[in-house]
C-alpha cells in the first residue's frame, strides 16, 4: 500500500474551555475521496482548519505524503499543496472573481501581469473542469454556487493536490451539486486527494471511497464506504437510531389560510424579482416551493414576512394584508398570525450576540406575557425560553449562552421553537435544515409535520429537493420570479422538478 | 466676485486642503486595512512639533520632516500594538493617542525650548519655501488658464505638491499593486487574506505605518510649510475634519481630494467673507464660521449617498474566541 | 484568548492597567525633574483623600457620567455619537433660558424644568444628525462632528449678542437668580449630619446622574425599546426581520443620547457656574467617548470610569496648585490611563492570566 | 507670598497670560521672592484655586482674566484678610483691586499708525474669537485708522468659535493672506497663538503686522510695525510689589498711566518714521488730555467705525 497523502496523528485543539478536537488520528490515501461526517459541533471544521493552518493545534503531528510537516499558517499549507473550501467562504465580497483568485498568489508587485496570467489560466481551468465563472463579476453579485466555484478555482490556481471541501453542497442546487461531484471525480481521476465534509449521507455513499465519523471532538470510526450503510453511519454519528425518512400521514387540507394573487416585487435596484405569482395554502397542508436559489423565493418569503414591500393581493384568513403602508412591517404580520423562519438564521433569525433566552422573544418582544408594567418581564421570558429549549432539545440546554455559541443545528432549533410555539396560522419557513446534521434534521422535520397536523398552513422554501419531496403535500416550482406549475409529490420526481426549476414547463419536461 | 478673487480663494483652499488631504489619505490607508483611526489629530500634532523642533535645532527642514514622520510613526506603532497585536479597541486607542500627543508635545517643548511649549519661529532653510512651477511667469499671460496656473497651482511649498501627487499614488498603490489588493482585502475580509496565506498582522502594520508617514507629512506641513513654528494644539481639530472628509470620500483616493478640497474651499470662502451683508440681513461672523460645517451637512444630506465603510473596519481580527 | 475568572476580568485587569499607567506616568514625572512620590501622593490624596477632594472629583465625574451614558446608549444601537460636545452645549443653552427667564419658586422645581430643557435641547441637537442618518444615510460620525462646530458658533453668537448682560465683558449669561441655585453636595450632606466640605462644586446633580445610570440600565436591558435598540445595533437585517423600524430606532436612540449629553448642563451650568459661559463643556463630550468605551457601555462601568476621570481631573488640579509640574503632564497621565485600561487591556489581561491561570480544560 | 492664577489659555499663550507671567517673574527676579502659580484647566477650578491659595496664606492673589469675575465675587468676602487683584474685570469688594485696561486707546494708536503706514488704504484686524474684549480692540483700532485717514478700509476677521481659535496659527496665516488679497498691507492681530501665524505670514508676504499685549516686534525684526502694549506685566508686577494689604479699588490703566501704548524698539525703528512717531505721540497726548475721545465698545456695545 502506498504512503497516505495525509496523516494526522493525535491532533488536539481546545477553544478556551471547549475541546473541539481530542487526540484525533486519521489517514487519507492519495487519489481518493475521503468523507467526514459528524453532528454539528463535532469538530470537523476545526480539524480541517488545523490541516490548512488556519488554527494551530495544541498537540499532534501532520504528515503529508509521509513527510512530517509543520503547518503554522495557511501559507505553509498552500506550499504543501493543500487547498481548502471553507464552510463559510473566505472571499472578499467587493472584489472580482479574478482578484479573489490571485489574492495571495500574485506573481509580482504589480497587479496587471498577475491578472492577465490568471485570466488566461482561469479560462483553461474553466474548460478543463467545467468551472465557468465570469472573471470580472463581483463576488457579492454572484450566487453562492458561483462563489463556491471561485473557491475551488482558488485552490486549483494554487496547484493544490489535496482539496478539502467543508459542507460544499449545503448551499447548492441539486444540479450544481451534481456538477460539483463530477468535478470532484475528475480531480480524483487526476490523482488529487479530496476530503469532503458533509451532512448528507447520500453524498457520502455516492461519492466517497472511505468515510470517517466524528462525535463530540473524537474520531469514532473510519470505514470503507462500500462496507457501510447510511443507517449505520447515522447511528455512528448520533449515537442512536435515526429515522432517515419523514414519517407523515396524508394531509387533510382545510380552509384557505394564505391566498396570494398577482404578487409582484421590485427590489431596491429596480429589478423585478417576483413577476406576478398567485397561489394558495390551506390549513393543514405544506406547500413546498422548489427552485434554484435566486429565482424569487427569498423575496417571496420576505414580502410575506413583512420585510419587503410588494404589490398585488395577499389575504391571510380572508383578510387582506397591507403590502406597502404602515402595517407592512414584520410586526404587523406576526399579529396576523404569520410566523417566519428566515432562510438566513444567523443574519436575520437571531441576534448572534444575544443570549438564547433573549432570542426566544425576538420579534415577539411586545407580547403581553413578556411585559410587566413598562419593563420587560425577563423572568417570564427566561422561563418561557427554558421550556422551549427543553421541548426542542436545544443543546446545550443553557439559555444564558449567546446564540453564536450554539451550533448551526441548535441555532435553527432555537428559531423554530420561537416561531412554532407561537402557534401561528401560517408558518413561513426557509431552508429549514441548511447546514444541519441529520439528527437535528429528523427532529426539525418532525416538528414541521406536527404543526401541519395541528391544522396550520405551512409554506416551505428549500433548495433541497429531497426535503421538498419528503415534506410537502403540494409542490410549486419557482423560476425567474414566476411559478412554473404545481405537482403532487407522489406524481413527480427530482428529475421533473429539476427541469422545471431550470425553466422548462411541465409540458416541455 | 472677480476672477482674481476666485483664484485667490482657490489658492487659499489648496493650502488649507493640503494638511487635510494628507491626513485623509493617511486615514484611508489605515481604514482600508480595517484599522479605524481617530488618532489622526494626535499624530499630526506630534509630527508638527517634532518637525518644527528638529528643523529649528538643526536648521534643516528636511531633518525636521524626517523627525516629524518618525514621531508620528511612533504613535502609529502604539496604535498598531494596541489594535493589531493586542486586539484592543481601536477607538479607545485613538482617543488615547490624541491625549498623549496633546500632552507630550507641550511637555517636551517646555523642557526643550523653554518657550511655553512652543518652538521658536523657523527661518530660512528650517522651513519650506514656495516653489514656482516652471513657466508660471510666462504662462500667467495666457487668458483664464494662465492665471489659474500661476496663481493657484504655482508658488506652494514642496509638501503641497507631494500631497497632490499622493492622490494618484494612493490610487495606483491601492488598485494597481499587489500590496494594494491585499490591503483592501484585509479591510474587507481578513479571513480571506489569512487563508490565502498572507499575514493579516503584517499587512495591517504596514497600513498603519503608511498612515503614520502621511500624518507625519500633514503635521510637518502645518508647522514647517504653512506655518513656521509649533504652537500647542495647532492642529485645531483638523484630524477630525480629515476623518469626516474620509467618510465623505467614501474611502476613495480621488474623492478624498475632492472632499478635502471642498472643506478647504468652504473655509477659504468663510475666511474671505467674515460676515456677509445680504441687504436684508447681515449674516453674523459666527454664522459664516459655521458655514463650512453647515454646508457639509447639507451636501452630505443632499448629494452623497450611503457610504459603505470597509467591512472589517474597527474589528480586531480574532480567529479563536 | 485566556479565560480569566470574572472577578479578575472586572477588578484585577483594570487595576493592573491603572498601576502600569501610573508607573509610567511617574517615570515621566521623574524624567521631567520632579518628585514622583510626592506627585502621586498629591494626586491621590487631592482627589480622594478628603471630602473636599471628593467634592471636586464627584463634580467632574457627574459630567462624565452624563456624556459617557450618552455615548453608550448610542453605541448599543451601533451609532457613534461624537456630538456629545455640541449636545451638552445646547443643553446648557436650554438650562440658561429656563433659569434666566422663568422665576422659579424653589430649586427643586427649577431642577426639574432645567433638566427637561437641557434634555430637550440636547435631544433636538441630536435629532438632525439622527434624521439624516436614518433617512438619507448621512454618516452620523461626520454630522455629529459638524454639529459640534455649529453648536460652538451658535453659542458664541447667542452669548455674545443675545444673552450677555449689557456692558459685561464676559461672554456669558448673567448669574441665574438665587432660587434656581442647586444645593451642593456639601450642603445636603451637612444637613443630614454627615460632614462634607462646603464650597465644592459637586451638587445634587450627582443624584440625577446616578438616576440616569439606573435609567439607562433599565432602558437598555429591561425595556422593549432597549431590547429593540440593542437588536438593531447588533444586526440591522435581523431588526427588520423582527419588525423593528430602523428609522424610528435611530432617531429615538440618538435623541435619548443627545438628551443625556444635554443633561450634563444641569451639573456644570446650573449647579456649578450658575450661569452659561462660553465653552462650558470643556471637552467633556469627548471624554465621554473614552468613559463609555472603558466602561464597556455599561452604566456601572461608566460610573467607575467617570470616577476615575473625575479623580484624574481633580488630582491633576492639585498637582497644578502645589507643584510646578505642568498641567500637560496630567493630560499625559490621562492618555496613559486610557491606553492601559482601555486599548491595551488585552495585553494587561494576558499578563494577568500568565500569573493567575494554570491552564485547565473543561470537557464537553 | 503672592500667588497668580492663569486663565485657561495657559501662561505661555504668547500674549495676555504670558504678560502676566512675565510681570510675576520680573518681580521674583528683582526681589528674590517666590510666588505660587497655577494654570487652570477647567472653569470649576477658578474658585477652587482662589480658595486653596487663600487658605494656604498666599497674599496677594493675582488673577489674569475677566472670567474670574464671578468666582472672585463669591470668594473675596470669605477671605477679608487676603488681597485680591483681578485684571480685565471689575469686582466690587473691599479687598479687591480691579485693574482694567483701555485697550481701545492703545488700539486706536496702532490703528492710526497702520492707516498712516498703509499704502493701499486698507488695514486688517484679526481677532481670536468674537467676544466683547476683542471687539474692544477691533473697535479702537478701526477708529484710529479712520481718524488717520477717513478713506481707510478696515477688514476684520475672527478666527473661530471654539477654544482652538486662540491656537491656530495656520488659520491666522490664511486669514492674513485673505486680507492681503483684499488689499490690506498692515494687519493687527489680537488672537493669542493664532497671532503668531498672522505675524509670520505678514512677514513672509512682505506686509506689516502689529503685535499685541506684549512687545512682539522682535518676532520678525523690521516686519512688525509695532505692538499694542497692554502692560498686564506691570499690573502684576505692581500688585506683587505692593504686597499684602495693597491698595484696593478700581485701577484704570490707560495711555495716561502707561497701562497701554505702542512699542518702539530697534526692531521697528526703521518702520516708524520720526514724523509718524511725533504724530502718534501727539494723538496720544490728545487722548490723554481728552481732546480725542476713543469710543469704548463696552460703553454702549456699539462700534461706529466697524461692523461685526
Ligand atoms: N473560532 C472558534 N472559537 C471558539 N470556539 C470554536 C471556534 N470554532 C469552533 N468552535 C467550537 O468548537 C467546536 C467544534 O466546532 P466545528 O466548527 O469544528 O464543528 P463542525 O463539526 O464543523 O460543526 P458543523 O457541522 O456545525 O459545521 C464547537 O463547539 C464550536 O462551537
Ligand atoms: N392591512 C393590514 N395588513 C397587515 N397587517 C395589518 C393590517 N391592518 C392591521 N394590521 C396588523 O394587525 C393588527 C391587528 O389589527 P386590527 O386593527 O384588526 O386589531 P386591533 O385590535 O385594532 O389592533 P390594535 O389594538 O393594535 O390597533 C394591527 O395591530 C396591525 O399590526
Ligand atoms: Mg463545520
Ligand atoms: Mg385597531
Amino acid at each position: 500500500m502506498s504512503e497516505p497523502a495525509i496523516e494526522l496523528k493525535g491532533i488536539s485543539k481546545a477553544f478556551g474551555p471547549v475541546q473541539a478536537n481530542k487526540d484525533i488520528s486519521i489517514r487519507v490515501m492519495p487519489g481518493t475521496i475521503h468523507g467526514i461526517i459528524g453532528e454539528n459541533g463535532a469538530g470537523k471544521s476545526t480539524l480541517m482548519s488545523i490541516l490548512y493552518g488556519f488554527y494551530k493545534a495544541d498537540k499532534g503531528e501532520i504528515f503529508i505524503a509521509g513527510k512530517k510537516v509543520a503547518i503554522p499558517d495557511s501559507q505553509a499549507a498552500i506550499a504543501a499543496g493543500i487547498g481548502m473550501v471553507f464552510q463559510h467562504f473566505k472571499l472578499v465580497e467587493n472584489f472580482t472573481v479574478l482578484e479573489n483568485v490571485i489574492l495571495g498568489a500574485e506573481d509580482g508587485a504589480l497587479l496587471a501581469p498577475s491578472l492577465r496570467k490568471a485570466r488566461k489560466e482561469l479560462t483553461e481551468l474553466a474548460a478543463e473542469y467545467e468551472l465557468n465563472v465570469d472573471p470580472d463579476a463581483l463576488i457579492e453579485e454572484i450566487g453562492v454556487g458561483m462563489q463556491q466555484r471561485v473557491e475551488i478555482l482558488k485552490a486549483l490556481y494554487r496547484q493544490a493536490d489535496i482539496l478539502i471541501l467543508d459542507e460544499p453542497t449545503g448551499v447548492l442546487t441539486p444540479a450544481e451539486a451534481d456538477q460539483l461531484f463530477r468535478i470532484l471525480h475528475r480531480l480524483k481521476d487526476e490523482g488529487k486527494t479530496i476530503i469532503l465534509i458533509t451532512h448528507k449521507l447520500r453524498e457520502i455513499m455516492d461519492a466517497t471511497d472511505t468515510v470517517s465519523v466524528m462525535r463530540r471532538g473524537e474520531m469514532t470510526a473510519t470505514v470503507k464506504t462500500s462496507e457501510t450503510s447510511p443507517q449505520e453511519l447515522a447511528e455512528l454519528m448520533v449515537g442512536r437510531k435515526v429515522l432517515l425518512r419523514v414519517d407523515k400521514t396524508p394531509a387533510q387540507p382545510g380552509k384557505k389560510v394564505l391566498e396570494v394573487e398577482n404578487l409582484r416585487v421590485i427590489d431596491s435596484k429596480g429589478v423585478e424579482r417576483i413577476k406576478g405569482i398567485s397561489f394558495e395554502v390551506r390549513a393543514g397542508e405544506i406547500l413546498g416551493i422548489a427552485g434554484v436559489a435566486g429565482n424569487g423565493q427569498s423575496e417571496l418569503l420576505e414580502v410575506l414576512g413583512g420585510m419587503e414591500n410588494g404589490t398585488g393581493t395577499i389575504r391571510v384568513n380572508g383578510q387582506e394584508l397591507d403590502l406597502t403602508g404602515k402595517f407592512s412591517d414584520a410586526r404587523s404580520r406576526r399579529k396576523r398570525g404569520i410566523a417566519h423562519v428566515p432562510e438566513d438564521r444567523q443574519r436575520e433569525g437571531l441576534i448572534m450576540d444575544f443570549k438564547a433566552w433573549e432570542n426566544t422573544a425576538f420579534g415577539y418582544d411586545d407580547d403581553d406575557a413578556y411585559q410587566s408594567g413598562i419593563l420587560m418581564d425577563n423572568t417570564a421570558i427566561r422561563q418561557d425560553a427554558e421550556g422551549k429549549i427543553e421541548r426542542f432539545d436545544v443543546r446545550p440546554a443553557n439559555c444564558d449562552l449567546e446564540a453564536k455559541s450554539f451550533s448551526g443545528g441548535n441555532q435553527q432549533k432555537l428559531v423554530l421553537a420561537r416561531e412554532i410555539e407561537r402557534d401561528p396560522d401560517l408558518l413561513l419557513i426557509g431552508q429549514p435544515t441548511r447546514g444541519v446534521d441529520i439528527g437535528a434534521i429528523e427532529f426539525i422535520h418532525q416538528q414541521i409535520v406536527a404543526l401541519r397536523d395541528k391544522g396550520k398552513a405551512i409554506l416551505l422554501v428549500s433548495v433541497e429537493l429531497e426535503e421538498i419531496l419528503s415534506l410537502s403535500d403540494r409542490i410549486a416550482v419557482i423560476f425567474d420570479g414566476k411559478l412554473m406549475g404545481e405537482r403532487l409529490p407522489a406524481n413527480t420526481d427530482e428529475k421533473e422538478l429539476g427541469l422545471m426549476m431550470a425553466g422548462m414547463t411541465g409540458e416541455d419536461a | 466676485m472677480d476672477y482674481l478673487t476666485v483664484l485667490q480663494i482657490l489658492d487659499s483652499a489648496l493650502r488649507l486642503a493640503t494638511p487635510l488631504l494628507f491626513a485623509c489619505l493617511a486615514g484611508l490607508f489605515s481604514e482600508r486595512a480595517g484599522i479605524f483611526d481617530i488618532g489622526l489629530e494626535g499624530k499630526m500634532l506630534i509630527a508638527a512639533f517634532f518637525s518644527a523642533a528638529t528643523a529649528f535645532s538643526t536648521g534643516s527642514v528636511w531633518l525636521g520632516l524626517l523627525a516629524g514622520v518618525a514621531a508620528s510613526l511612533a504613535l502609529s506603532a502604539i496604535h498598531g500594538l494596541a489594535s493589531i497585536t493586542f486586539r484592543g479597541n481601536q477607538l479607545i486607542s485613538g482617543v488615547a493617542i490624541n491625549f498623549l500627543a496633546s500632552g507630550l508635545t507641550v511637555l517636551i517643548g517646555l523642557s526643550w525650548f523653554k518657550l511655553g511649549g512652543q518652538t521658536p519661529a523657523l527661518q530660512g532653510d528650517a522651513r519650506f519655501q514656495g516653489i514656482d512651477l516652471p513657466l508660471a511667469e510666462t504662462l500667467s499671460g495666457v487668458p483664464v488658464l494662465g492665471p489659474l496656473y500661476a496663481e493657484v497651482l504655482s508658488g506652494h511649498t514642496f509638501l503641497v505638491y507631494v500631497a497632490l501627487l499622493c492622490v494618484p499614488a494612493t490610487w495606483y498603490i491601492l488598485y494597481r499593486t499587489r500590496f494594494g489588493l491585499r490591503l483592501r482585502a484585509v479591510g474587507e475580509n481578513p479571513a480571506a487574506v489569512d487563508t490565502a496565506g498572507i499575514s493579516v498582522v503584517g499587512l495591517r502594520y504596514a497600513a498603519v505605518a503608511i498612515c503614520g508617514v502621511l500624518c507625519g507629512l500633514a503635521g510637518a506641513y502645518l508647522a514647517t510649510g504653512l506655518g513656521a513654528s509649533f504652537v500647542k494644539e495647532m492642529t485645531a481639530g483638523r484630524g477630525y475634519i480629515a476623518l469626516a472628509a474620509l467618510i465623505f470620500a467614501k474611502w476613495r483616493p480621488w474623492y478624498a481630494l475632492y472632499a478635502t478640497f471642498l472643506f478647504g474651499l468652504l473655509e477659504a470662502i468663510s475666511n474671505r467673507y467674515p460676515s456677509l451683508d445680504l441687504g436684508v440681513v447681515t449674516l453674523p461672523s459666527q454664522f459664516m464660521q459655521a458655514l463650512p460645517y453647515i454646508l457639509t451637512v447639507v451636501i452630505l444630506a443632499g448629494f452623497v449617498g450611503k457610504a459603505t465603510p470597509p467591512r472589517a473596519g474597527g474589528e480586531p481580527y480574532v480567529k479563536e474566541r | 484568548m485566556e479565560q480569566l475568572p470574572k472577578w479578575a476580568d472586572l477588578i484585577v485587569v483594570p487595576l493592573v492597567g491603572l498601576i502600569m499607567a501610573f508607573v509610567l506616568s511617574m517615570l515621566m514625572v521623574l524624567v521631567t525633574g520632579h518628585d514622583p512620590m510626592q506627585a502621586l501622593k498629591l494626586m491621590v490624596s487631592g482627589a480622594l483623600g478628603s471630602t473636599y477632594g471628593w467634592g471636586y472629583t464627584l463634580y467632574y465625574a457627574t459630567n462624565f457620567i452624563f456624556t459617557g451614558l450618552a455615548v453608550a446608549v448610542a453605541f448599543h444601537a451601533s451609532l457613534f455619537n461624537i456630538g456629545g460636545e455640541g449636545q451638552a452645549a445646547l443643553g446648557g443653552l436650554g438650562v440658561a433660558i429656563v433659569c434666566l427667564f422663568i422665576p422659579w419658586p424653589h430649586w427643586s422645581i427649577a431642577l426639574v424644568a432645567a433638566s427637561l430643557a437641557a434634555g430637550l435641547f440636547g435631544a433636538l441637537w441630536a435629532l438632525i444628525p439622527a434624521y439624516l442618518q436614518a433617512k438619507r444615510g448621512s454618516h452620523i460620525v461626520i454630522t455629529t462632528i459638524m454639529f459640534n462646530f455649529i453648536a460652538a458658533s451658535l453659542l458664541n453668537y447667542v452669548l455674545v449678542n443675545q444673552l450677555r448682560p449689557k456692558g459685561s465683558m464676559d461672554p456669558a449669561t448673567a448669574k441665574f437668580p438665587e432660587p434656581s441655585h442647586l444645593p451642593s453636595l456639601g450642603d445636603m450632606l451637612n444637613a443630614v449630619g454627615i460632614p462634607f466640605a462646603k464650597g465644592t462644586p459637586a451638587n445634587v446633580t450627582l443624584i440625577v446622574a446616578l438616576l440616569a445610570c439606573v435609567f439607562v440600565y433599565y432602558l437598555i436591558w429591561r425595556t422593549r425599546l432597549g431590547y429593540q435598540l440593542r437588536a438593531f445595533g447588533k444586526s440591522q437585517p435581523a431588526a427588520v426581520y423582527a419588525g423593528i423600524n430602523p428609522v424610528k430606532i435611530t432617531i429615538i436612540t440618538m435623541m435619548i443620547s443627545g438628551a443625556l449629553a444635554g443633561l450634563m448642563a444641569i451639573n456644570n451650568v446650573m449647579g456649578e457656574a450658575e450661569r452659561l459661559i462660553l465653552g462650558s463643556v470643556e471637552g467633556a463630550g469627548f471624554i465621554g467617548i473614552a468613559v463609555a468605551l472603558m466602561g464597556r457601555s455599561h452604566p456601572i462601568g461608566i460610573l467607575f470610569a467617570a470616577l476615575l476621570f473625575g479623580a484624574l481631573y481633580q488630582g491633576g488640579a492639585e498637582l497644578g496648585l502645589w507643584t510646578s509640574i505642568p498641567r500637560e503632564l496630567v493630560i499625559v497621565i490621562q492618555a496613559l490611563v486610557i491606553l492601559f485600561t482601555g486599548a491595551l487591556d488585552n495585553m494587561v489581561r494576558s499578563l494577568v492570566a500568565k500569573v493567575l491561570v494554570r491552564p485547565k480544560k473543561v470537557e464537553v | 507670598d503672592p500667588a497668580i492664577i492663569f486663565d485657561l489659555g495657559g501662561k505661555f499663550d504668547k500674549s495676555f497670560n504670558e504678560a502676566a507671567y512675565n510681570g510675576a517673574t520680573r518681580w521674583a527676579e528683582e526681589t528674590g521672592g517666590k510666588f505660587a502659580e497655577v494654570e487652570l484647566q477647567s472653569d470649576a477650578q477658578r474658585e477652587q484655586a482662589l480658595r486653596r491659595f487663600a487658605e494656604a496664606g498666599s497674599n496677594p492673589i493675582v488673577m489674569a482674566g475677566f472670567a474670574f469675575g464671578n468666582a472672585l465675587g463669591e470668594v473675596a468676602g470669605d477671605y477679608p484678610d487676603t488681597s485680591f487683584v483681578i485684571i480685565d474685570m471689575v469686582v466690587d469688594a473691599p479687598n479687591v483691586r480691579s485693574v482694567v485696561f483701555n485697550e481701545h486707546e492703545g488700539s486706536y494708536l496702532v490703528g492710526y499708525m497702520a492707516a498712516q503706514t498703509s499704502k493701499t488704504n486698507t488695514v486688517g484686524f484679526i481677532g481670536g474669537m468674537d467676544i466683547p474684549l476683542i471687539r474692544k480692540f477691533a473697535c479702537g483700532y478701526a477708529q484710529g485708522a479712520k481718524a488717520a485717514n477717513p478713506d481707510t478700509k478696515v477688514i476684520s476677521n475672527m478666527t473661530g468659535t471654539t477654544g482652538a481659535a486662540w491656537n491656530d496659527p495656520v488659520k491666522g496665516g490664511e486669514l492674513t493672506r485673505a486680507q492681503i488679497s483684499q488689499g490690506a498691507d498692515v494687519v493687527y492681530a489680537a488672537a493669542g497663538g493664532t497671532g503668531l501665524g498672522v505675524l509670520q505670514t505678514a512677514a513672509d508676504e512682505g506686509i506689516l503686522s502689529i503685535g499685541v499685549d506684549s512687545n512682539q516686534n522682535y518676532l520678525h525684526p523690521g516686519k512688525v510695525l509695532t505692538s499694542m502694549m497692554k502692560r498686564v506685566d506691570n499690573a502684576v508686577y505692581n500688585a506683587m510689589k505692593d504686597g499684602p494689604g495693597l491698595e484696593t479699588g478700581f485701577n484704570v490703566m490707560g495711555l495716561a498711566n502707561e497701562g497701554v501704548g505702542y512699542s518702539m524698539d530697534e526692531n521697528n525703528a526703521e518702520l516708524v518714521s520720526d514724523d509718524l512717531k511725533a504724530t502718534v505721540d501727539a494723538v496720544a497726548a490728545k487722548i490723554i488730555s481728552g481732546d480725542i475721545t476713543v469710543h469704548d465698545y463696552m460703553s454702549d456695545e456699539t462700534c461706529p467705525s466697524l461692523t461685526f
